[in-house]
């Protein structure tokens, strides 16, 4: 199966007045199999989104290199994205934002279908069935959907396009708790239903661990842990993995405080 | 607004649903996740509701109209466009014809006096909505147009391209509007024409400026970043994912615009840099009554016509600014200085 | 595991008597708009705050938990209308309805009687007014102490909030301080009055996990120390359980639940508690009973409450 | 959302707000209210007679060797002397001024001897020397009035005698010499200021924050755009004038009626027939036929005249086209239709002419007899400019609507003065009005309007291009004697009447409106007005 | 902006030659050419453009063709009178237009923020040529309320300069009589204007206010308590001080840019007049002095503007 992302040792660094640079992310490596859920988890400005981006081409590299599939991927500038980059899709963080108001839902799932390979080209309805949307819902607009909709809208379009990678930026962030298990677990399954890896981001350790194979844990830039999700979750080596973890309040009734 | 807690839905949607359906119970936690969040409708609740609301609110007169001041300005709007179709058979003489007494205030005959040619105030006040009005439309829509179409570009480019037009534009922005459209002017001869080359050379910039903007705004929108990661081309996504996305907001700016568009046509007229006599120009025959000061007549109804058609066309314009997402209304001020 | 917990027993809701401190919530109404097209926000919410213990409102977004709290301290929004009682006990003095009171009056008891702290603390200070201008008005207005005197309170109110180096701090503007140390602050302004009720509408939300657990275990410590009565306002059923001691659960403007927080989050007796309990991506291990996914409950109907 | 849902507390926020408004509206009230309206402002300064003088101002310079605008002429007539003088509004006969004259029989010498008796404001007398230098200055600067003295040799022949030496027969030069540009400085200061008698010369900025003359006042403040102010020069020859201080100050014509009605202005000189209309019987209206004449004219040049203006049956219909009765009627009282170029009060001017009469059946008949098919002709005119309070566009718009009736569609291209001249200087404008004020006041001023003259070749009257109206100019300059000049005169103006493309328009009428307590204003064709004549 | 100035004027079809000179003067050809030369107008383009720069680091402005009085005696003039009238319009306008707009804002939607709304558009909707002109024909010619035009009545003198504003100076020097004079004079034009700014104040002001109302931090302080006149003037205002701070800026900037047409109306002698004079007469030494002016004073506004930024928000100062 073709889909092979590989990030290594990558840094990007942002610019900020002054002179000053800051080092987003700052030598980071991993591999993303065809097939596997990847499950990167850190708090806000650890990197995790600009990484998300790197690997999407939408932010130029300041060293390392982020290969798919063998060839390397470039910045985007003000280019047309390269046809072989086009199987690395991604899911936006705000679901407010990252549909067109303007455009029916139907006619921004098609842009996506318009890319894929013919053979492996799905239609609105059987995208709209696999994130359990009503068929009805491609002659409308975006403001017509609440959040969660929205999400489903941005993970089929993310799908019209048969992407290898998915990845998802915080795709769950904005919304509900009560729903964020749900929207993650599905966009696990639609991925690898569709036969693509995914590589999901977020802050939270507890929903990554339902939807993962594997983790990393990233703080500062850097890459502190990863491993199964199991093992993580269970004996994890790294202080500050422990420490995140520590600090995940349960739902368990019993007035337990986190652990500051 | 609540949905009645006991009407069922499609049960796999519930949560999401109905989250939607009372998306404005916590107004001021929804508003500040972004977007137009809680002004969904209807919600999602199933197609049929919603094409039937869509439906009804097609046959009503859009929202922004409905507010009283919309409506007188419309109103008015409309009745002058009439009148400048249709002045042949409205005005009671000849605007050109030098047929009264000089000088004649405010009678039966002449409605609005005479001038100091013998001339019907009336029937020229009512032509001058003939020169106005187009030459204003043209104006607004040939500036809009290339302001938009390089502020644009200066702001999905960026770059060199950014800094050439916006450096440019603000060295255009800088000079008081009438000035520059002065020396303009005055270096092309007064006539109607020029005047308008001259205005159109300085009114481009504040198109240019907002649409700049609101493409610099959009450009990170994730909907765009999302277009191109589906491989659309600048020009694709400039055209698909931005344009049609601040097209409203430039609309009002040029709503607004024509209120400036005329006041500085009539204000070059009336420094003599516009229109040529006979022309009956709003702005000249203003002008004309600044020589006979007593005669109040000849300055007082071309003036009215010129402050009704710009406070219609504000009005309008304003009431369709606030219907725009706070957010742009506020890039939309539509007032030059 | 920490100071505070040790609570591993169910508790029954604490009987609150008549005239005991705190809020107390009777029929709370709230509606929007126009008296033809009026939107029930709120359709009658019983709720009590006695002092000394935090009580969690918990729902989701749209279930009318922010705008209770935002009417506890007469902040509900332009052209709504208010119906029920709100009474108050405290230390000071009482008030029969909040809602009876004359908008000076109320005026005076905000903030004095009644503060609160929002979610975004980026967002709720104002980002052009030092620390020490904003943690002092409030002191300065109802107190009436002085400038010296606010400021060696303000001090004093940091230490206690746990912010390092006060001193500098007060000098400081909102954007040189993180997320987690503004909230802190917030906090601290909200008990400049020294007020007997503190609402906290979403007060974590907005922070990282571990920054998280230092507001929640402050807040626990500042409740228990203070005596006050804690109105905890949030989605996250993680943070009630860690928090609260009883737990209010709303949908549409209605409670659908109260009872302990081990009550109602071990035995939800309402089918829509539990529904939100199983969405949550790490459900009570003992508890068996998870439904399928997909196969949610049907929308509690209006018998179903209380 | 509105944010005080508490309506006392919005009311006092609200409170706090209108106050302030209250307050702001309240000081704009008060400082309205203490600020005296003019009428008291003027009457403070009654003791010391100030008299306050609206003109629209076309200043530029107060140095008379550069000044030959209106402006300049009343602003130098007030602070310098010239060497010979008119009385009052009589241009005919030129008295004596610094000097009496004597001119030789073939009018080439003109001997000035002085009287001896001036002195200039800071005590010094008015000597030969500053007479010679202050005429040799004007020639040599080569400004604006420098052709004033063209062809005249100045030379000091003794210390009270300055001879001036033509190179042909000048007649014109004895009226020439009152022109307030050729006013006398004291050559002293001046040189001690950077005056010379040549382009080198640095003492323009000088003279505009003082003056150096002889005259009634000198200048006690200068601003080209607001006012010029006089004060009495102590040391002045001649008698005191009736007002210790005047203030000539920039007005347009519409505000200074104004101004006038309200006593805030004791004289205002820029009305027109219209404004000085139903003014109340409180003002005096001094009328006078103005020296200046709008005309209008029709390229001959084959090149500029699309075939239309050169062919003389077509300027023969305009002739007989132009309503010139509606035209004075617009004009208002006091104008006049002149017979020829020469402005009526001038020796040799014709009251009226037979070529030019109104006559629409004979100017319909001309026009057919011109081939004239209907092509729109190019009317020019400056569009800032105002004689004697009456705008050019007035009659070019008159002149359009009339002429339309006759067949002729004139175009209107209005234009600023002096993208307007560069045009028409050029002699590239097809038609259009224009005017034209007496650079002194003698026929001889006229003779421009000739062929291959400067204002003839404006309109492509070439030289050559008709021998009877060039060789009745040649008998005009040529003759001596006011007698053999008028009827030379009058017989260039019939000639040119008959053939030429210049058609005298208007005449308009001259208006000076003052208040009850001025008694005696003469306006005078070369200067408007002499500030200390005003009584 | 010298440059496009120069570009500009230089594009003037027209021979400045021959609207400074004199009928006979034109004609002479020796004249012209006397004249042209003091102009440097016998120079390619190029140079006289190097010439004007080169003169204008010696703070050389050239002589206007005009008045004859070097362009920066001239604008040295023109400049105190509009900056003058500036001042007094932006002063109140500031006062009643940010007044209003906060007060509208407040009460959004009510009688009182519609009355103001349509108020404010009417403000901006006026054309000032005609407004001037029926502020004249009212207040001065039916009324005898307002005094003429100009800066001073006639028989005053203009008090001795320090600063060329005529109030100010005139208290300086202690002439009351000239001050209330200059003040008289002030009120028409300075209506005329502050109606305009006011109507522009109050819609800015108002979407900034609204905007602030919007933040937490609004609710926040409310929440504390504290009185809604302390919330608003405290909180409020200095949250929306910045946009507001923006319009003003270039509401002053283009006030002290000249206002031609209320210049021209009440023959104020300003900036804006000067600037149609030279337009028309084709003074291109005078163009050139007022698009420098005018330069100069966009790039102060701008630069004065950020200042104030960074005095009022602490995030904007360079650490």
């Amino acid at each position: 199966m073709a889909g092979h992302l590989t990030v290594r040792d990558v840094h990007v660094v942002y610019k900020l007045p002054g002179r000053r640079q800051l080092a987003a992310v700052d030598g980071v490596s991993f591999d993303l199999a065809p097939g596997e859920v990847l499950g990167l988890v850190g708090e806000s400005g650890c990197g995790k989104s600009t990484l998300a981006r790197t690997i999407c081409g939408l932010e130029p590299l300041a060293a390392g290199t982020v290969e798919f599939d063998g060839q390397p991927v470039v910045a985007l500038g003000l280019r047309k994205r390269p046809g072989h980059l086009l199987r690395i899709q991604m899911v936006f963080q705000n679901p407010y934002s990252s549909l067109n108001p303007r455009r029916r839902v139907g006619d921004q799932i098609e842009d996506a279908l318009a890319i894929a390979p013919p053979s492996e080209r799905s239609s609105v309805d059987r995208l709209l069935d696999d994130v359990e949307l009503d068929r009805g819902a491609a002659n409308l607009f975006p403001h017509q959907f609440s959040g969660g909709q929205r999400q489903r809208i941005a993970i089929a379009r993310a799908m019209g396009a048969r992407p290898d990678v998915l990845v998802g930026d915080e795709p769950i962030a904005s919304l509900d708790a009560s729903l964020q298990a749900k929207v993650a677990t599905l966009m696990r399954d639609v991925a690898l239903k569709n036969g693509a890896s995914l590589l999901f981001i977020s802050h939270d350790l507890s929903v990554v661990r339902v939807v993962a194979d594997r983790v990393a844990v990233m703080q500062a830039g850097r890459i502190v842990e990863t491993g199964p999700v199991a093992a993580v979750w269970n004996a994890p080596t790294d202080p500050y993995t422990r420490r995140l973890l520590a600090a995940i309040p349960t739902a368990d009734g019993l007035g337990r405080l986190p652990a500051a | 607004m609540a949905k009645p807690p006991g009407g069922a839905s499609d049960s796999r949607l519930e949560l999401e649903a109905d989250a939607a359906a009372t998306a404005v119970y916590d107004e001021v936690q929804d508003d500040r996740a972004g977007g137009s969040g809680g002004s969904a409708g209807p919600g999602g609740s199933g197609a049929s509701g919603v094409s039937f609301s869509a439906l009804r609110n097609r046959l009503r007169l859009p929202p922004t109209f409905r507010r009283p001041m919309a409506i007188i300005g419309m109103s008015i709007i409309v009745l002058w466009f009439l009148v400048a179709i249709f002045v042949p058979w409205i005005a009671p003489y000849d605007p050109l014809a030098q047929q009264f007494d000089r000088l004649q205030a405010p009678n039966a005959v002449n409605w609005f006096g005479t001038d100091s040619l013998g001339r019907d105030v009336l029937s020229r006040t009512l032509y001058g909505a003939r020169i106005s009005l187009p030459l204003a439309l043209i104006l607004v829509v040939a500036s809009a147009i290339i302001g938009s179409v390089l502020g644009a570009v200066a702001g999905y480019f960026g770059r060199a391209v950014d800094e050439i037009i916006m450096r440019f534009s603000d060295l255009v922005f800088a000079f008081p509007t009438i000035i520059l459209a002065m020396i303009v002017t005055a270096a092309l001869g007064p006539s109607l024409t020029n005047a308008v080359i001259a205005l159109l050379l300085v009114s481009w910039p504040s198109y240019a400026r907002v649409m700049r903007s609101m493409v610099l705004g959009a450009r990170s929108r994730e909907y765009v970043v999302a277009g191109r990661l589906l491989g659309f081309s600048p020009f694709t996504s400039l055209r698909r994912d931005i344009l049609p996305n601040v097209a409203a907001p430039v609309l009002v700016l040029a709503t607004l615009d024509f209120g400036n568009a005329i006041l500085l046509l009539s204000g070059l007229s009336f420094l003599g840099l516009g229109a040529t006599p006979p022309t009956p120009e709003w702005g000249a025959m203003v002008a004309d009554g600044v020589q006979q000061f007593s005669d109040w007549w000849l300055a007082a109804f071309p003036g009215l016509a010129i402050f009704t058609v710009v406070v219609a066309f504000n009005l309008v314009g304003d009431a369709l600014r606030d219907s725009l997402d706070p957010r742009t209304a506020g890039a939309v001020q539509g007032v030059k200085i | 595991m920490a100071e505070y917990s040790a609570d591993t027993q169910p508790r029954e809701v604490p009987p609150v008597a008549p005239d005991a401190r705190g809020l107390r919530l009777r029929g709370l109404t709230l509606e929007l708009g126009a008296k033809g097209a009026a939107k029930q926000i709120l359709r009658g919410i019983d709720l009590d705050i006695p002092a000394g213990s935090i009580t969690g409102l918990a729902g989701e977004s749209g279930s009318g938990k922010t705008m209770t709290g935002l009417a506890i301290c007469g902040l509900q929004p332009a052209g709504s209308r208010l119906g029920g009682t709100i009474s108050y006990t405290g230390p000071r003095g009482s008030a029969p309805n909040l809602l009876a009171l004359k908008p000076r009056a109320m005026n005076a008891l905000r903030g004095r009687e009644v503060a609160m702290i929002f979610q975004d603390p980026t967002a709720s200070l104002h980002p052009m007014m030092t620390i020490e201008g904003q943690l002092t008005d409030g002191m300065r207005h109802h107190l009436k102490v002085s400038r010296t005197e606010a400021r060696s309170r303000a001090l004093a109110l940091l230490e206690r909030v746990k912010v390092p180096e006060p001193a500098t701090a007060l000098k400081k503007y909102p954007h040189q301080f993180s997320g987690g140390q503004l909230q802190r602050i917030s906090i601290a302004i909200a008990l400049s009055s020294e007020p007997s009720v503190l609402i906290a509408d979403e007060p974590t939300t907005a922070l990282d996990v571990t920054v998280q657990a230092g507001i929640l275990r402050l807040l626990r410590e500042l409740c228990d120390s203070l005596d006050l009565a804690v109105l905890l306002v949030t989605h996250d059923l993680g943070v009630m359980s860690a928090l609260a001691d009883t737990v209010t659960v709303m949908r549409y403007g209605e409670v659908v639940e109260h009872g302990t927080r081990y009550q109602v989050i071990r035995e939800p007796r309402s089918e829509y508690t539990r529904a939100l309990i199983d969405a949550l991506p790490h459900p009570p291990a003992e508890e068996g009973s998870t439904p399928a996914p997909g196969a949610l409950p049907p929308t509690p109907t209006r018998t179903d409450l209380r | 959302m509105r944010i005080f849902n508490s309506g006392a507390g919005s009311t006092r926020a609200g409170l706090r707000i209108t106050g302030l408004v209250a307050i702001g509206l309240a000081s704009v009230l008060v400082v309205a209210g203490c600020t005296d309206n003019s009428q008291s402002t003027s009457s403070t300064s009654a003791a010391d007679k100030t008299l306050v003088i609206d003109k629209s101002f076309d200043l530029k310079t107060s140095d008379p060797a550069r000044a030959f605008e209106l402006t300049g002429s009343i602003v130098d007539k007030a602070i310098y002397e010239t060497v010979l003088d008119f009385d009052g509004s009589d241009v005919t006969k030129v008295q004596p001024g610094i000097a009496t004259f004597e001119e030789n029989a073939d009018n080439t010498v003109l001997t000035l001897t002085m009287t001896g008796t001036h002195t200039f404001s800071d005590g010094s007398p008015v000597t030969a020397d500053d007479i010679v230098f202050s005429l040799q200055r004007v020639q040599g600067i080569a400004g604006n009035p420098s052709f004033l003295l063209d062809g005249v040799t100045v030379a000091k022949t003794s210390d009270t005698t300055v001879t001036l030496t033509s190179a042909t027969s000048n007649p014109a030069l004895p009226f020439i010499l009152p022109n307030p540009s050729l006013g006398i400085l004291n050559s002293k200061v001046l040189m001690a200021n950077g005056g010379t008698t040549g382009a080198d010369d640095q003492a323009e900025a000088f003279l505009n924050k003082t003056s150096a003359g002889s005259g009634p006042y000198q200048l006690e403040s200068y601003d080209v755009t607001t006012k010029v102010a006089f004060a009495l020069n102590p040391n002045y020859a001649g008698d005191k004038p009736a007002y210790g201080r005047v203030v000539l100050e920039n007005v347009e014509g519409p505000t200074q009626k104004i101004n006038v009605q309200a006593g805030s202005t004791q004289i205002a000189l820029d009305l027109n027939a219209d404004q000085v209309q139903g003014m109340d019987s409180s003002v005096k209206i001094t009328k006078n036929a103005s020296p200046y004449l709008i005309y209008s004219w029709y390229n001959q040049d084959p090149a500029v005249s699309g075939g239309v203006t050169d062919n003389a049956d077509f300027v023969k219909a305009v002739r007989q086209g132009i309503d010139y009765s509606k035209l004075l009627s617009i004009a208002g009282e006091g104008s006049t239709q002149p017979g020829g170029m020469v402005p009526s009060m001038f020796l040799g001017a014709i009251e009226s002419d037979p070529a030019n009469v109104f006559d629409l059946d004979k100017a319909k008949a001309s026009l057919a007899a011109s081939g004239y098919s209907g092509q729109p002709v190019t009317f020019s005119y400056p569009n800032d400019i105002t004689v004697n309070g009456l705008q050019m566009q007035t009659p070019a718009e008159a002149i359009q609507s009339q002429l339309k009736d006759v067949g002729i569609t004139l175009t209107l291209a209005p234009s600023p003065i002096s993208t307007f001249l560069d045009a028409f200087r050029a002699g590239t404008l097809q038609s259009g009005i224009m005017y034209w004020g007496p650079d002194y006041p003698d026929p001889a001023d006229y003779l421009v309007f000739n062929p291959g003259e400067s204002l003839g070749k404006r309109a492509g009257w070439a030289a050559g291009s008709d021998p009877t109206v060039t060789a009745a100019a040649d008998a005009a300059a040529a003759a001596s004697g006011d007698d053999a000049r008028k009827t030379a005169y009058e017989a260039w103006q019939n000639a040119a009447n008959a053939s030429g493309p210049f058609i005298p328009v208007i005449q308009p009428g001259q208006y000076a409106v003052s208040t009850s307590e001025i008694t005696q204003l003469d306006l005078n064709p070369v200067w408007t007005v002499d500030i200390a004549d005003i009584k | 902006m010298t440059l496009v100035t120069f570009t500009l004027a230089n594009l003037v079809p027209a021979d400045p030659a021959q609207a400074a000179l004199g009928e006979r003067a034109a004609s002479d050809p020796a004249i012209v050419a006397a004249f042209r030369e003091a102009q440097g107008l016998d120079k390619p383009v190029v140079t006289q453009y190097l010439v004007y720069i080169g003169h204008l680091f010696q703070g050389n402005l050239g002589t206007s063709t005009q008045s004859h009085n070097p362009v920066s005696q001239d604008l040295s003039v023109a400049f105190p009178a509009t900056a003058e009238l500036a001042l007094f319009v932006i002063v109140f306008s500031i006062i009643i237009g940010v007044g209003l707009g906060t007060w509208a804002a407040l009460r959004q939607n009510r009688f009182s923020d519609q009355l103001f709304r349509v108020l404010s558009l009417v403000g901006i909707s006026i054309p000032t040529f005609w407004l001037a002109l029926a502020a004249f024909y009212v207040f001065f010619y039916q009324l005898r309320l307002a005094p003429g035009t100009g800066r001073l009545s006639a028989s005053l003198q203009a008090p001795p300069r320090v600063t060329g504003l005529y109030t100010v100076d005139a208290l300086v020097a202690g002439q009351y009589t000239t001050f209330f004079n200059a003040l008289s004079h002030l009120i028409l034009p300075g209506l005329v204007l502050i109606l305009y700014t006011v109507g522009l104040l109050v819609r800015f002001s108002r979407s900034a206010v609204l905007d602030v109302l919007n933040q937490e931090y609004v609710l926040a302080a409310r929440a504390k308590g504290l009185s809604p006149s302390r919330v608003v003037f405290r909180y409020v205002l200095r949250g929306a001080s910045l946009p507001i701070l923006t319009i003003v800026g270039l509401a002053f900037g283009s006030l002290l840019s000249g206002t031609v047409l209320t210049e021209q109306v009440f023959g104020w002698g300003g900036i804006g007049q000067y600037a149609y004079k030279s337009a028309t007469t084709l003074d291109l030494p005078a163009v050139m002095g007022v698009g420098l002016v005018v330069g100069v004073v966009y790039i102060l506004t701008n630069f004065i503007i950020d200042v104030v930024y960074g005095v009022i928000d602490p995030r904007v100062r360079v650490q």
